[in-house]
Formats: structure tokens, C-alpha cells, sequence
């Protein structure tokens, strides 16, 4: 046909806020929480979770603990989030999250027994009202937009205090349409949520641009008619500045958003997984140079922040915490095989007695890893 | 106090338990101004406000996950799916997080709501709207599976089900929604979940259904009575976790059983309740237990419905058949 | 925090195409396809869909027909979009269909027979490639991209000609996952496949703006990387136009794309609802002077191509149609109960054989309606 | 011929139905150059190409899906599921569609795909990786639930699979996709679907199971047997369409049965079966059927999952019961 005329409807921008570079210098004036302190601090808290993936992997390689996905390189993402909650806010993680998780208060050994096969590492001492972590991808999606109403019920019919929830997913969650379903609640209800994509580029061995024909994946927000932003995932600051802001925006009642946080997995997908099977070496090695520790040490070093010195300083203080975390998990107190079926129910119903006593004749089980 | 019907039951129950829990809200498809399409809901969003009694986008796997969310957050869920065919969508939310988040947080987190759905079929409903899947829920460790079968058992499971410290399923026998009126106090008085409910005593044969199936198993034995065999008529409510002991209190009596339900047969919940008799009272039997059941194929468009629902022809063959048995 | 520097990566526009204004005004050259004989045949297809849903109703109201979904004020989605299709595409389609099955093919006693209760009714004798109606929502958006790799499968691999899969949906519709998922894989694997969604501003009572923040269900195709388009959906030019022209791009291995189609229910959602509970009065009356028949009427009394004796003829015309399928209706066979497991599977297990006997024993239902 | 393992045979048939049949495409998460998960389609889009082994976006119901709409149109589509844990958003499609399309167009067109799935526990994977929920499957008309149980069952079943013109569930127990070699001939040649497969042959008790459980149910036979007593090995594999007549066969030699599955009891396959027996073979029985299964709880975490799993303890315990009745 011939091209007729039409008018424009609708139109929608996606923007993309960093403030390092990937030599770690400052590309705009950077926020005001991004005082030296906090900014050790956040250098700190990713180097003890690529520190504790680290030790996890090695345990799991030694047969000490089950399969387990290692977040090396995405350590901007967990922390960055994680540090824009108040503790009363509600995390709501996906499984690749040891930064936010350690930032929420979950003990490193938690985090190890639940990939060592205990149930137990769920019951965050710490983050009482976080939920656990998820596996079945794009479903907790679903919980926080829940979370996100109840918080809002409760602001406003139970006289409760303003809160937030923030939930994370991989860029391979958002094909799924719980993402899509839930960022379309979120927005209709104009609920307290934040959505945040680790784009790792990589879901397992399928590539973002397989994914889909989206050249963003914050452009998925404009399908929600929610806002969105996609962020440099490996500037912690970029990230820390971009969830606060969207966080403090629904604390408010300006309603949900949907952030991008760009990144590579510099791992294998989990320990049962072996990257080199599809994972270009030339492509790895190029985000290798883009990863965030390297990142923010060389811009506090160029600020005068941080030296070798300091480093070493801090690795011996991270290894002191991981060694007795390490232990704690060893020490970790063995479910008996009524586990199982205590917390089924809030009250064991009478027509599971019988298996119930069949499990509390067996013998427990013999070291199990 | 008026006579009211089943669905009049569970608007009577809802509306008592958002009257009397701050943390009751209500949601789904059409619940609204429109009051759902059968009307369960009808005038709850005109007292308690759209705040507590919410339209949804159209999204059965989103309702059942933010109900998750919710419950966990410390409300009280209950979600309407319009029909039971539709409810497929969230059977990754009920059965991967909502029947387990208590277990996998050791109790930390629980999951406190209700989804609810109209189900069976018979009422010429088009393609998808005549299901009876209960037996996929009541597989699910973690769940309880809840089906009324009269206005006041609606009403008090209902309750006991919002009041439940865990995900319910409930199920609502749509055929019957209407068929019959009783007085039912609005007294706020649960009934209790697992727990089998007689509802007709007698000697010479047990009969086992649930929902809308029990109208016509109740009217079987009112004939079987007329020709002089008592039938002792059980409805078990809860579906799971099953009360087996009622029934196998009953076959003391009886020695035979006949279950009735429009489910299809294999994997029915008929076959756990045949299997259960089967371990537990096998001396006790004079007759296998024998099922009366919708026919193990897709629930037929309406001109067929009612040659795929057990009727009394079938019901009353069957417990013929049980009857003379060895025959 | 202070308002950072932030670049953009992309843009999107939504565009709105219409050819006859609400006065039946052409506002731009219509067309080439637009002469006067496929104007009128458009206007007859659109007269005869709102003939059968007139009757359908009160058939059901009648007690001859169950719930029945009419299309009216939507005449123009169902002619415009099946008269975009060749006779080898495949059509997936939702309930509300009245015009683009007739458009198909599919027969008005066929129609009839699936809302009365007949299986058989789905066994379209003239289009045996297009899907049934389908009714839980969305599930056919997915068998459409199926259809779609199938037919760019068929046609690399197979040395089939090129076809495409146009398939509809309504506008709570696009609440679903599955909505967002098939225009996701769709636009990932670039298939030859249609999406057109019937916005009548109402998912039985929840409107448009209840469903969705979106302020346009066109914007969603934005989340998957796909063209989408807004049309006026109560002109049926701009819908033919827009979903040739969208055929034609996918039929030559352009991709996917996205066709909203505004427009309004003018009637209750089936016959099982009661619309007044919750349509404003005053919105259905603005909505009525804006429906497609009288548009199209407009235009071409305009145009001197159409008069009152014409419409008269074309009525008598239509009625003696209507007249004949609805006898064939009422002649249609009745199924007999073993027909259930007929058709389940290819050849009937053996396990089933008992149940099939049981079903041959039985009485064929007594004019159950 | 080299020995293959169960995981290499179902690659072998996959393989061969591609080289053989062109409409059969092979898709699913991480299926083409991982070659899967497991391997189980390692080398094939190699050997085959990327427009025939296709690696998919992340969405459980868009494969379930998109595969329903490739069968009606004539390909042979074999979609994986990465995990059992990760099938539930495709059932809605595998119920509402897959299952009924060839019953509602009445035979105009059909859906004849394979939906492949690793199941089943006791491999030390994470939570919701050890799903064994066959039963929900089998519940739904117009399915074919196969479970393999050996490599040269899989390899012919799975090629059974794809030729059958409707919907099969194709459950790969994972436990035993490395557990024992056999040499496989790549001849073609499918095996019956709809039969049970006699694995052993025994005059004194009928052992029913499935997938992995046949592992220690043939072990527990072996041990039996060194005790005098001879077990009748029956593997269905075709759990739905069930052939109960080859299990009732047995039992008139046996009078004795149990059966055994690592899913959830309640409303799980075993109860079926049982009530098959009891419908169709109540007066050959000596004792009641039994059931060792899973428990009626959420698959634990790893540390647990052997004391949830049938094991040879539990299955003796049960047949000894069984032969002892009444005792
Ligand atoms: C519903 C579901 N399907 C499949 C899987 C198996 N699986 C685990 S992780 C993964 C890839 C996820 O990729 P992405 O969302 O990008 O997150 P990432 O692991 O890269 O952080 C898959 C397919 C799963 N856990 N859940
Ligand atoms: C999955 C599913 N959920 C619910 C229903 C019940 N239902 C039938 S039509 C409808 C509203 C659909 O609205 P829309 O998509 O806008 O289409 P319309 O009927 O307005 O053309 C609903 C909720 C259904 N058929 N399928
Ligand atoms: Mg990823
Ligand atoms: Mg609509």
C-alpha cells in the first residue's frame, strides 16, 4: 500500500545513567550518598561476596556443598541494590544474589546451607520478612507486586509506616510473562515496587540477543506503562543511585519502575554448568575489563581512597569473617527426616501421622553433601 | 432469617470476614461492581470499597502469585478464579511457592489465603467452564482441597478455610450454587476443615461424593431407601488432607462402598479413597469399592454434559452392582 | 537525589492510522484496495456478522442456543482483519469472531452449532488449517507463533509458498503472559505472524484502563522488539489496510507485528452478562455514534454508492442466508454419547474401551438446548 | 556396538527421528549448542542445524504452546522442559489444548508432539529440581504419560513418542540417565506404547514401578530371591494409558502386589493402580495392595532427599508386609 498518513499516539525514550567508566573515572558529578565512606563500604561488601561465591564454588568443587551460581562480576548489582532498602523494606531475590543478601543482613553461612541442602539457610535470621530465595525464574515477580500491595494496604488501612519492596530477576526471567504480568499490576495498581534485571547477557547458554528482539530489556517497562531506566550494572554507584531513586519514588506513591542493570556473568551459570561450551573467550574477556570491583578500586585510588595497603588490609579482615562462617556452616545443625514434614502445615493434619512416624523410626541420614 | 442459596452462602461468609478481619481482601476478575459472575461477590465492593474488594487485570497466574505476596506480607487472601478451567495458569504459583513457602522458610514466612473457584459442570456452560480437576490439587503436599456441597457447609468451610493458617483451595460446586435454600445464621461459626461430614446414616452401603454430585447421590439413596437398603451418605469436604476414618468407621457397618464423583476416573480423587480403603479395612470388605464417575475423556460441550455426569441411572447401577456382589 | 545526565539508547513511537472519520469523512486517499465493489462487499460481510449475532441472541434467549458472544460495534476488526488473509493462511482466533470467520468461510450454521453445544461446529469444512475458537484467553496467541515457525519452516525447509498466521485477541487479553510471551518469541525468531487485538474497552467488566497503565495496548509490542500499529477499529478501511499491509511484510519475511484496533462493545459481554451493572449509559451512547456500519454507510451514501433500496435489497438478501443456516441449525445431527472418546485419540487406547461401551449402551440425550 | 547409557539413547532417538522424519523440529531451553542441561541433546544441532534444534527464550508455557500450534500445522515438534519443577506454566496449554484439540475439531487437526521432561529426585540438585508428579499428567484426557526406564526402553519409546499422532509426556527419570550401560541398537525400531514391560518374572508377589524406583524395586527382587522369594517385576511405562490387564495377569499368579513410586502418595499413581486391582481383581487378592512412595511433603532439600526416597529398606518392609498378610 501506498504509506499513509497517521498521528503519533504515544512515544517513550529509554535512558542509560552511569557515573564510572570503565577505567573508573567519574563521567558526571557523582550523588551525595557517594561519600568516601560509603563508597568503601559498598567496595567492601562486593569484595566479601565475590569472596564468598568464591569459597562456595571451592566447597561445592570438594563435594561440601551442592550446585551453586556464583554472581562474579555482577557483585554492583547485589550491592548496589540491596544498600538502597531501609531494613524494613522487603527483598524479594532470585537465586544470584549474594551482594544483596549480604547487604539485607542474611549470614554467609545461611547463604551456604541453603545450597548445601538445608532448608534451614532460608529462615533469614536477619531479614525476617525477605523472602527466600527463588528458583522457579520470574515467579517472585509475582510475590513482590503481592508484597508491594500489602505494604500499601497496610500504609494506608492499618496506619502502618510507608514501605517498599524491591525484586530481582536475570534478563532471561524477562521472557516469561510473570515479569510481563507483574509489572502490568504493578503499574495499573500503582504499586511500591521495584524491579531490578541483572542482565548478565546470558540465560544459562542462551544469549540476550536470543532472548528476545528488544533492544533493552527497560524498554519492557513501556509495555506496563511503568518507567523504567537501564543502568551500567558493573558502576555501583549507577546502581545504588538508580534503585534509591525509584525506591524513594514509591515510598512516595509514585508508583513502580522497572531497571536494567547491564552486566556480564563472569562465571559459569552454576557449578554444574561449564561456560566454555558457548561463551565466546574474546567476549568474556572484553567484560572481564568492565567488571565493578576493578571499577570503583581504581576510582578510589585516583581519589586518594584506597592503596594496596588498604587492600590487603581488607582481604584479611573479609578472610577472618569467611573462615568463621565456613565454620559456622560446618557446624550447621543436621535436619532429622521429620524436618520434612513439621513445617508442611502450621499444625501436622491427623491423616499425616502415620508417615510422620514413619519418618521419626528412621535413622537420620549419613552425611548427605 | 431468610433461606439462602450456596453462592448466597459465600457471599454471606466473605462479606462476614472482611466485616470482622481488617486483613481479608478480595480479588479477581470481575468481583467488583460486577460481583463476579455468578454474583459470589455481589455488593462487597459497594460496603467494604474498591481497596478491599479489587478487579484484577486479567492474569490467572499473576493472581494466584501476588496472593502469595500477599499473605505472606500478613493479609488474609481470597482470590476468585472465574471458572476452574481457568485456574491452570496459577497451578505453578499454588503448587511451587504458595503450598510451600511455610516449609521452605522452616516458618518463617506462611501462606494464609484462599482460591476460590466455581467448578463441575452441567450447568451448559461453553468449552472450559465444566471442569473438575480436584484431583491435581489434592496431590499437592501443602494444599488443602476444600469442596461444599450445601449453603451452610459453603458458608462455614468458607470461613474455616479464610481463617486457615494455610493456602486453601476451595472449590465451588457451581451446578448446585442455586439448587437449594437453607437458613444459615450469619453467625460467623466455622466448620471444621478435615473432617468428613455424614450426611444421612445408614446400614447396608456407604456412598462417598463431594459438590454437586452429591445431589444426586443424596436422591439415589432417598430411592435405594424406598426399595429398603439404608445408605449411609458421606460427604468428605476436605478433600485433602482426606478423613479416611470416617468412611472406614462407616464400612464397619456397611462392608461396601461405592465413591461418586464427575471427575474424570484415572488418577481421580476416587481411586486415593479406593486405594485407602484398600489398606486399611481390606477384611472389612464384601465388595470392591466401586466408582461412579465422569468418563475419562474431555468434558463434552454441552449437548453431551449430561451423558458425561453421574447420574442417578449410574449411581443406582453401581450400587446394584456392589450390592449383589459376587453376583 | 539531584537530577544526573543520562543518554539515550532508544525511542519509540506509537502511530494511529485511520482512513474514515466518525462522519464516514475520508481523511486521506483511501487505499488502493478500496474501490467501490470491495467497499460494498466489506459493508455486506459486516452487515451479515451483526445479522448472525442478532440472531444468535435470540436464539439464546430462546433457549436454542447457549452462551453466545456477540461482536456488535466490532463488525469491522473480524471483516477487516480475514479479508486481509489469502485462503492458505491460517487463522487463529478468539471467541468474539462473528466477521472474520465469515470472511473464512466457516459456515453460520457452524457458528451456531459451536455456541449450541457441537463439537462439530469447530470442524470448519472451508478452512480446515484455522484453529478453533478459543476461549481461555490468549492460550491461541501461542499456537499462532507456533503456527507461524511451522509455516517459515514449511517454506525454507519444505518448499512450501510463503504464509502467514494472523491471530486476535480482546484487550484484557493483553494482561496475560501469554500474550507478551508469543510477541516475544515471535519477534526473537522473526516469524511471519499477525497479532491483532479487538480494544472494545471492556474485558467483560473491567475496563480498558483497569487492565492496563499502558495507555495504548499497540505500546506493548515495544517490550518485545516488534512494530506495532494503532488503528481506528470502527473503520474497517484502516483495519484492512493495516493488517494487509502488516500480511504482505510478514508473508515477504519482515516479522511479526502488533495491530491494535480501537474500538467498543456495543453490546453485553456474552449472553450471560448484564452489561448495565457497570457500562456508563452515556459512554455506550457516544460509543454508538461512532460504530462501523453506519461509518461505512455514511461514506458511500457520500460517494453515491450506496442508497436506502440497496440496503433494503442487501437485507432480504442477507436474511434469506440467515434463514437458510438457521435451518440447517436446527437440522443439525445431534452427537451421540460415545462421540467423547471418538476423537480423543487418533485410535482408542484399549483401556478405554470399557468406558466407550458404557457410552454405547447409554440413550442419546434427550434435545438437551 | 558401544554400550549407551539411558540420557545417550534418548539423544540416539532424537537423532534418528531427525535424521529420518523432517517435520521433526527438537526445542527447548539451553538444547542447542549446550546440548542441554543433561546432554540429553548433545551434538544435535550440529548434526541437524539451528532452524531444527532450537534453543528458545526462557517461558515454560510458550513452549508448551508454541508446540501445540507446530503439530497442528504438520511438524513433529519435541519440546524439553529443563526440569520437571519447570513444567507447570506449560500445563495449561498441555490440558486446555494439546489434549483436546484433535477432540474438539474433531479430528481435523491434532497435536502430535512430545513434551520431554528429566524428573524425579536424588541427585542432590536444588529445591524444585526433583519433582515427580506424573499423577497430575496422567489425570488429564487425551494424554499419553510414558515413563523409560532402561536405555533401550527409551530409545524406543521415545521414538514411539514421536511418531504417535497425539500428545505424549515423555518423563526421563535423571536419577538413572547415567546409572546403567546397554547396547542400543540404532535400528529405528520403537517399542509398544500402552503395554507394560514384564522386567522380571515371579510367582509369589507382583511388584509394580516406574522410572528410577525400578532400580531398587529390582534390587529388592534380587534380594527377595536370595530369601526364596520370587517377585514379578511389572514396569507400565505407558502410565497413561494404563494396560492393567498385564498387572492383573500377574496377580492371578501372585495374589500379591505392591507398588512403588518416588512421588507423593496421596492421589499419586499408586492409587490408581490399586484401585484398578481392587475393581478388577478383588477376589484374587490375598492381601491388600500396598503402597511405598514418596511422602506426602514437599521433596526435601538434599540432605534429606534419601529418607524421602523409596529406598530397598522400604520396599522389603513392604513386600514382607505384603506376603505376611494377615499377620
Ligand atoms: C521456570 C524455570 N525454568 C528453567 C529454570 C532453569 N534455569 C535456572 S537458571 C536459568 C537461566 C536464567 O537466566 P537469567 O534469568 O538470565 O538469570 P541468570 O542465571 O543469568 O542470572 C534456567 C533456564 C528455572 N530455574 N526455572
Ligand atoms: C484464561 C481465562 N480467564 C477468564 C476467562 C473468562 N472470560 C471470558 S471472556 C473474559 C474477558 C475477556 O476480555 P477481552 O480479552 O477484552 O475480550 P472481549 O471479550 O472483550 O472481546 C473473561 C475474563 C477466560 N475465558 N479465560
Ligand atoms: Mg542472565
Ligand atoms: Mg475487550
Amino acid at each position: 500500500m501506498h504509506k499513509p498518513r497517521m498521528h503519533l499516539v504515544a512515544s517513550f525514550d529509554i535512558a542509560h545513567l552511569q557515573y564510572l567508566d570503565e577505567q573508573g573515572r567519574a563521567t558526571q558529578a557523582l550523588p551525595d550518598f557517594a561519600t568516601p565512606d560509603a563508597l568503601q563500604a559498598m567496595y567492601r561488601q562486593m569484595a566479601l561476596a565475590r569472596l564468598v561465591d568464591d569459597h562456595a564454588v571451592k566447597l561445592q568443587r570438594t563435594g561440601q556443598l551442592g550446585t551453586y551460581p556464583s554472581s562474579l562480576g555482577q557483585e554492583a548489582i547485589g550491592v548496589g541494590t540491596g544498600g538502597a532498602l531501609r531494613r524494613q523494606d522487603i527483598y524479594c531475590p532470585y537465586y544470584r544474589e549474594t551482594g544483596a543478601l549480604l547487604e539485607r543482613g542474611v549470614e554467609v553461612a545461611e547463604i551456604l546451607a541453603i545450597w548445601g541442602g538445608y532448608e534451614r539457610g532460608q529462615d533469614f535470621r536477619h531479614a525476617p520478612g525477605d523472602f527466600p530465595l527463588c528458583i522457579p525464574i520470574a515467579t517472585q515477580l509475582l510475590h513482590a507486586a503481592g508484597v508491594a500491595f500489602a505494604l500499601a494496604y497496610q500504609q494506608r488501612h492499618m496506619g502502618a509506616e510507608p514501605r517498599v519492596v524491591v525484586t530481582s530477576a536475570g534478563d532471561g526471567a524477562s521472557s516469561r510473562g510473570d515479569f510481563y504480568e507483574a509489572m502490568n499490576l504493578a503499574g495499573a495498581w500503582k504499586l511500591p515496587v521495584v524491579f531490578v534485571i541483572n542482565n548478565n547477557q546470558w540465560a544459562i547458554s542462551v544469549s540476550r540477543r536470543a532472548q528476545t528482539a528488544a533492544c533493552t530489556i527497560a524498554q519492557k517497562a513501556v509495555a506496563a506503562g511503568i518507567n523504567s531506566l537501564q543502568v551500567d550494572g558493573n558502576d555501583v554507584i549507577a546502581v545504588r543511585a538508580a534503585v534509591s531513586d525509584a525506591v524513594e519514588r514509591a515510598r512516595a506513591g509514585g508508583g513502580p519502575m522497572l531497571i536494567e542493570a547491564v552486566s556480564y556473568r563472569l562465571c559459569d551459570h552454576t557449578t554444574a554448568d561449564d561456560a566454555s561450551r558457548y561463551c565466546p573467550p574474546d567476549e568474556l574477556e572484553a567484560a572481564r575489563a568492565r567488571e565493578p570491583l576493578l571499577r570503583l578500586a581504581r576510582y578510589l585510588g585516583h581519589a586518594g581512597l584506597w592503596d594496596s595497603a588498604r587492600e590487603e588490609e581488607l582481604q584479611r579482615e573479609l578472610a577472618e569473617i569467611m573462615e568463621r562462617e565456613l565454620l559456622a556452616y560446618r557446624d550447621w545443625e543436621p535436619e532429622v527426616p521429620t524436618a520434612m514434614l513439621e513445617h508442611l502445615y502450621a499444625t501436622l493434619p491427623e491423616p499425616l501421622l502415620e508417615q510422620y512416624d514413619e519418618l521419626a523410626a528412621m535413622p537420620p541420614p549419613t552425611g548427605a553433601s | 432469617m431468610p433461606a439462602i442459596t450456596l453462592v448466597e452462602a459465600v457471599t454471606q461468609a466473605l462479606a462476614y470476614e472482611l466485616r470482622e478481619d481488617p486483613r481479608v481482601v478480595v480479588f479477581g476478575q470481575d468481583v467488583g461492581v460486577n460481583g463476579g459472575v455468578f454474583r459470589a461477590t455481589d455488593g462487597l465492593q459497594a460496603e467494604f470499597g474498591g481497596a478491599r474488594v479489587l478487579d484484577t487485570p486479567l492474569a490467572e497466574n499473576m493472581i494466584a502469585g501476588i496472593a502469595v505476596g500477599m499473605a505472606a506480607q500478613g493479609l488474609r487472601p481470597v482470590a476468585e478464579f472465574q471458572f476452574m478451567g481457568f485456574i491452570y495458569p496459577g497451578l505453578d504459583q499454588m503448587l511451587s511457592h504458595a503450598a510451600r513457602l511455610r516449609n521452605r522458610t522452616r516458618g518463617r514466612l506462611s501462606c494464609p489465603l484462599v482460591y476460590r473457584a466455581p467448578y463441575g459442570g452441567g450447568i451448559h456452560a461453553p468449552e472450559h467452564h465444566s471442569e473438575s480437576t480436584e484431583a491435581i490439587f489434592a496431590h499437592i503436599p501443602g494444599l488443602r482441597v476444600v469442596v461444599p456441597s450445601s449453603p451452610g457447609r459453603a458458608y462455614g468451610l468458607l470461613l474455616a478455610a479464610i481463617r486457615d493458617p494455610d493456602p486453601v483451595i476451595f472449590l465451588e460446586p457451581k451446578r448446585i450454587y442455586r439448587a437449594l435454600r437453607q437458613e444459615v445464621p450469619d453467625n460467623g461459626e466455622a466448620l471444621p476443615l478435615d473432617r468428613c461430614f455424614r450426611l444421612r446414616e445408614g446400614t447396608d452401603i456407604t456412598l462417598v461424593a463431594w459438590g454437586a454430585a452429591l445431589k444426586e447421590t443424596l436422591a439415589a439413596a432417598e430411592q435405594l431407601s424406598a426399595e429398603g437398603v439404608e445408605a449411609e451418605v458421606i460427604d468428605p469436604a476436605t478433600l485433602k488432607p482426606l478423613d479416611i476414618h470416617t468412611i472406614i468407621d462407616s464400612l464397619e457397618k456397611t462392608r461396601r462402598c461405592v465413591v461418586i464423583h464427575e471427575a474424570a476416573r484415572f488418577c481421580g480423587l476416587g481411586a486415593e479413597i479406593a486405594a485407602q480403603i484398600n489398606e486399611y479395612a481390606f477384611d472389612l470388605l464384601d465388595a470392591p469399592v466401586h466408582r461412579v464417575t465422569g468418563f475419562d475423556t474431555v468434558m463434552p460441550y454441552y449437548r453431551l454434559e449430561d451423558c458425561y455426569l453421574p447420574d442417578m441411572e449410574r449411581i443406582l447401577a453401581g450400587v446394584r452392582r456392589t450390592l449383589e456382589y459376587p453376583a
